[in-house]
């Protein structure tokens, strides 16, 4: 579903990706684990070319594009590019102009160009799989962080895209708050949903993770499936910074 | 005898408690200054020569009558709005400014005796050839400033009268051709052509005795009125008023 | 009771108050609104150029808020009006005043703009991005609606600075309520009675623009937290 | 190579050139200066009497801001000018004119000033709090120097259009560089080319706060990141 | 050092704090736990008085107030009791237009009236302690969040106030970040400052903690040692609480 190949992204001088190969099967979750830095959040930015890589190949779903220094790709490759991915912020970023409903449908109806009805149709059974239809009407302010989240869920997903992509998206919430967004994600990748997360959640990693990458330097150091990496971490870096995470 | 000289003045006693009827006049020779509310920008009437300096035929005048009061002249500038505001709230002690001594303005302010008598001018375009009287102003644009009785000559001929604030004003609108014409004071307009005789601009008829000019003052200063008044005529009778009306005009313009 | 000036000064401003009025609403109202309307749409395409990245619009942004907001109004108006006809563009006074006023509202307005734009958060951007939409999907969709709230207090001060402004229309031609009042006031030798009573009438129009002022905050702000 | 014409109009303007630029160095200038910095003290003021939760003060502080920028400034000089001696208070022009900015300034930037207090994390108050400083304290150490980046821009805008306001101070007799234009104008009679010079002054002036904006927002902002 | 006294907390109809009471000794460190909206903030700020308690009686060091309905307390007395307690904020907030060093200088000079020398010798020292001698002159948008919340700490100590408040003081931070800070806390600890710290990092309090209390609806629920809390909690809601915190 997303091959990635020799990636690699500097921002003026600093090279943050340093040659990043990635593929993620169709159906399958991967978790992303780094120290801060590492350049993990860089690595998604890349996967849905919010930043546009130095070099390297990218395909998601049925599109590819290739990456060189001098060479632009037009606004149209790269919002196709970007229509096969979808992305949920550590943020949330909900348009706080726009109530739940509307924010769902927004994308649907300037992107998708579907009409009004089947916009909330297809709004409505999603905030209704995320728990949150009954707030259908509520602006992002009234909502808690975690029912915030539960929305850009819902709003990215409107979109039909081939691969969700999560970036610490519990991060901001209180522990509590977290598991609701977590049991979402959980179910999503029950149902089969292709999906790249950052997170430090180990127990998400552990019970839903086909794969767990591990990012340091902007390089893979190590890659794997949970129990591999969680209980049987080849690298020394890899070792102490999970010994970092034990709550 | 309303003419109080300075030792009259210095003669009352305690003025700070008689303040309220003591006249103007008497406040004016005990200061030893004269007020005159003045714009400063209507050649060659009151306005700024190359150096600078306050000048004009109104200001010339206005400085004899202050010697001939035995007091200096202190001239304001204001704008016009500001010179009738001014008066009114007693800013200056009279207004020299080719104001011109009309009925409506008599209600509520007091003039002085004549001392220049204008002529109006109708100017057009050099091209036009058409309009040659005042009578052909009749549905014609003219560019007036309200506040001036050329304004009400215009009017009476049947002109559209598009409002400004003055006589350059009306210059460039006439210039630009947003107007057909503008009616005048013959003085300004012999000042005008003697700075910019390019302007194609010319004069088509003349208006004899179109208003009389004065000083203007607030009522209930007769005395003052009376004293500025003396003045007027002794500068007429001793040919000082001749040698400033030459100075400026080449004429007299009195008559 | 009263002395006869002041029955003179009564009567004068009863007689004044309807065709002050009636310039106000028939010349300085629609000469404000339209110049206002035409000023914002250039503020925003100004604003926009000033953040386009492209440096020549920047240059030419930079450049036109420059002049305008470092000249008098006054002689702007003056230089369409008196000016271009010797290079042989010749505007009426209204159009003139409108583009003349329009220009000001524009250059003003579009650091205004360009400021609450830039207030937005980067992840409203990304965030509409990342569902796919275009950059002037994103720009009016999700960011000028909420720049709007952002600069609708700086934005009514323009406004409200404008409908006075207009008076300088008069040096065009065109009589505008203050105007008028001089007019009156070159009959009736009243002058601080009158520029009272315009007052007054500038104030009723501005207090209009305040409550609408204080509506809009209300409206456009009703997804915040108070 | 140049007609009598425009050579005429070169010597009027660089005849003017100096007196224009010393009635703005001795008059403009100064009065602009004067008046902004006790405008800005009153704005300061009636910001923080608007925010201050005590009704009476911001009954007060709405009060004066809606009637100064609901009327003209023209109109507003006048009154001072004009209109209290008739009260038995009687300025002079230079006091009355700085009175008069000084007001107009305080209650436009007042709103500026506010929004830019309000604009301040209400984290900020509480840290500061929470180490025991007073409300003053607070205030003058933590709220208002990040206040005033905040405000530099719409300030700055303010006080570009208070240099050029301050021509209205002719109207009560002070002498100012605009007024000279017209001076020289009514001797030469060239009002677009003397308007176009003062102008060019007046863009010189500007030009310099434009520069000074730019430093402060460059100083004040050396704490965040671009 | 601390003794608070059937303290009530009203924001306009709601009641957020319905009769706490709470004492910690000298030299303890009380972890406070709790779900998300059930005052724990608010007790806080009601101790250092950023909120006015409604009612009740609050005591830090040799300061005490009591509140009612209708008692208004001078801006002098509200000072002298909070200047007992230091806070540090889940948002570090620390003032943005001063250095590092200036942070910590500044309440020591415009509240305790200290000579900027001696000010200036206290920061460096307070700096040096929490690992950021070398950063003094930074500004705090340099510093990494870790950092920031240390000099927030620094800052906070400098005032040398009887008891330290913490309010969440990670959960804001990247796992590696929170693991400096908690350090730093320890230490304190350690070395016997009184400190409430509001915390979800369950190893710290186990650590760290005298006493745990947990809040549940304005009310505290269960207190005791973190032996007891965490292995044997009376409550089934305190049971299932910690249940969602086992990472
Ligand atoms: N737009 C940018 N310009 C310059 N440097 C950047 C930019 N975005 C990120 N970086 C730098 O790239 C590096 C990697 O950043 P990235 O956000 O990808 O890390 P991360 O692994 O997501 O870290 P964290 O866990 O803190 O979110 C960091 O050093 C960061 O400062
Ligand atoms: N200033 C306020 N006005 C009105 N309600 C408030 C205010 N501050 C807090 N509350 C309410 O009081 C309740 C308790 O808030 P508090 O912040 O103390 O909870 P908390 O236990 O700290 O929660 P969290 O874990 O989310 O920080 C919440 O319902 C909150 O909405
Ligand atoms: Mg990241
Ligand atoms: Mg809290």
């Amino acid at each position: 579903m997303i091959k990635i190949k020799e990636l690699y992204k500097s921002f003026g001088e600093a090279q943050i990706l340093k040659g990043i190969n990635l593929e993620v099967a169709k159906g399958e979750t991967t978790v992303i684990i780094g120290p801060s830095g590492s350049g993990k959040t860089t690595l998604l930015r890349c996967i849905n070319l919010l930043e546009i890589p130095t070099s390297g190949f990218v395909s998601v779903a049925s599109k590819a594009l290739a990456f060189k220094e001098g060479v632009q790709h037009t606004q149209k490759d790269i919002i196709e590019l970007r229509k096969n991915t979808g992305m949920v912020f550590q943020g949330f970023h909900l348009f706080p102009h726009m109530t739940v409903l509307e924010n769902v449908m927004e994308g649907q109806i300037t992107v998708l160009k579907r009409s009004k009805d089947a916009a909330r149709e297809m709004a409505l059974s999603l905030l209704n799989k995320v728990g949150l239809k009954e707030k259908s009407l509520a602006y992002p302010y009234q909502l808690s962080g975690g029912q915030q989240q539960r929305v850009a869920i819902a709003r990215a997903m409107a979109m039909e895209p081939a691969v969700l992509l999560f970036d610490e998206p519990t991060s901001a919430l209180d522990p509590e708050l977290a598991v609701e967004v977590l049991k979402v994600m959980k179910d999503l990748a029950q149902e089969g949903m292709t999906m790249v997360v950052v997170t430090h959640k180990m127990s998400f990693a552990r019970d839903v993770a086909n794969k767990v990458v591990f990012v340091d330097g902007g390089l893979i150091l190590e890659e794997g499936s949970p129990e591999q990496i969680f209980s049987n971490p080849k690298h020394e870096r890899t070792k102490l910074f999970l010994s970092m995470l034990d709550d | 005898g309303s003419n109080v000289n300075k030792q009259d003045s210095n003669a009352s006693p305690a003025p700070d408690t008689t303040a309220k009827s003591e006249s103007l006049l008497d406040t004016i020779q005990a200061e030893g200054k004269i007020r005159f509310g003045t714009e400063g920008t209507y050649a060659p009437f009151t306005f700024h020569d190359s150096t600078g300096k306050l000048t004009g035929f109104d200001v010339e005048i206005a400085e004899e009558i202050a010697k001939r009061l035995g007091v200096e002249a202190e001239f304001i500038e204001t704008k016009w709005d500001g010179m009738f505001a001014g008066l009114d709230a007693k800013r200056f002690d009279a207004i020299a400014n080719e104001v011109s001594i009309r009925p409506d303005r008599l209600e509520k302010y007091d003039f002085s005796d004549t001392y220049i008598v204008s002529k109006a001018v109708l100017i057009v375009q050099e091209s036009n050839n058409e309009m040659k009287d005042f009578a052909g102003l009749k549905g014609k644009k003219a560019a007036q400033s309200l506040t001036s009785n050329l304004a009400d000559i215009a009017k009476a001929n049947g002109a559209e009268i598009v409002q400004i604030d003055g006589f350059n004003q009306a210059i460039d609108l006439l210039a630009a051709g947003r107007v057909d014409a503008t009616i005048n004071d013959s003085l300004s307009f012999l000042d005008l052509k003697k700075q910019k005789p390019e302007l194609p601009i010319k004069v088509v008829a003349e208006q004899q005795d179109a208003a009389q000019m004065g000083i203007m003052f607030n009522k209930g200063n007769e005395e003052l009125v009376d004293a500025v008044n003396k003045a007027l005529a002794e500068m007429k009778a001793d040919g000082t008023y001749l040698k400033i009306s030459e100075k400026w005009f080449g004429t007299d313009v009195s008559k | 009771m009263f002395d006869d000036r002041t029955v003179r000064i009564i009567h004068i401003l009863q007689d004044s108050f309807l065709p002050l009025l009636k310039a106000g609403i028939t010349v300085t109202v629609p000469l404000a609104i339209i110049s206002f309307i035409l000023g914002l749409l250039l503020a925003l395409a100004t604003a926009l150029a000033r953040i386009s990245g492209v440096k020549v619009l920047e240059g030419i942004a930079r450049f036109y808020v420059w002049i305008i907001r470092g000249t008098p109004l006054l002689v702007q108006l003056f230089i369409i009006f008196y000016g271009l006809p010797a290079a042989g563009i010749i505007i009426d006074a209204w159009p003139g005043a409108i583009i003349g006023f329009s220009l000001n509202v524009g250059a003003y307005a579009s650091e205004t703009i360009r400021a609450a734009i830039l207030s937005i958060p980067k992840g409203q951007w990304e965030a509409a991005y990342s569902v796919g939409m275009s950059y002037t999907q994103v720009l009016r969709r999700i960011i000028l609606p909420q720049a709007a709230r952002v600069s609708v207090p700086p934005l009514a001060n323009s406004f409200i600075s404008l409908v006075k402004d207009t008076s300088l229309a008069a040096a065009i031609t065109l009589t505008e309520m203050f105007q008028v009042g001089q007019r009156i006031t070159a009959a009736t030798y009243e002058p601080l009675w009158l520029y009272i009573e315009v007052a007054f009438i500038y104030l009723m129009f501005c207090t209009v623009l305040s409550r609408l002022q204080n509506y809009l905050e209300a409206k456009l702000g009703r997804y915040v937290i108070k």
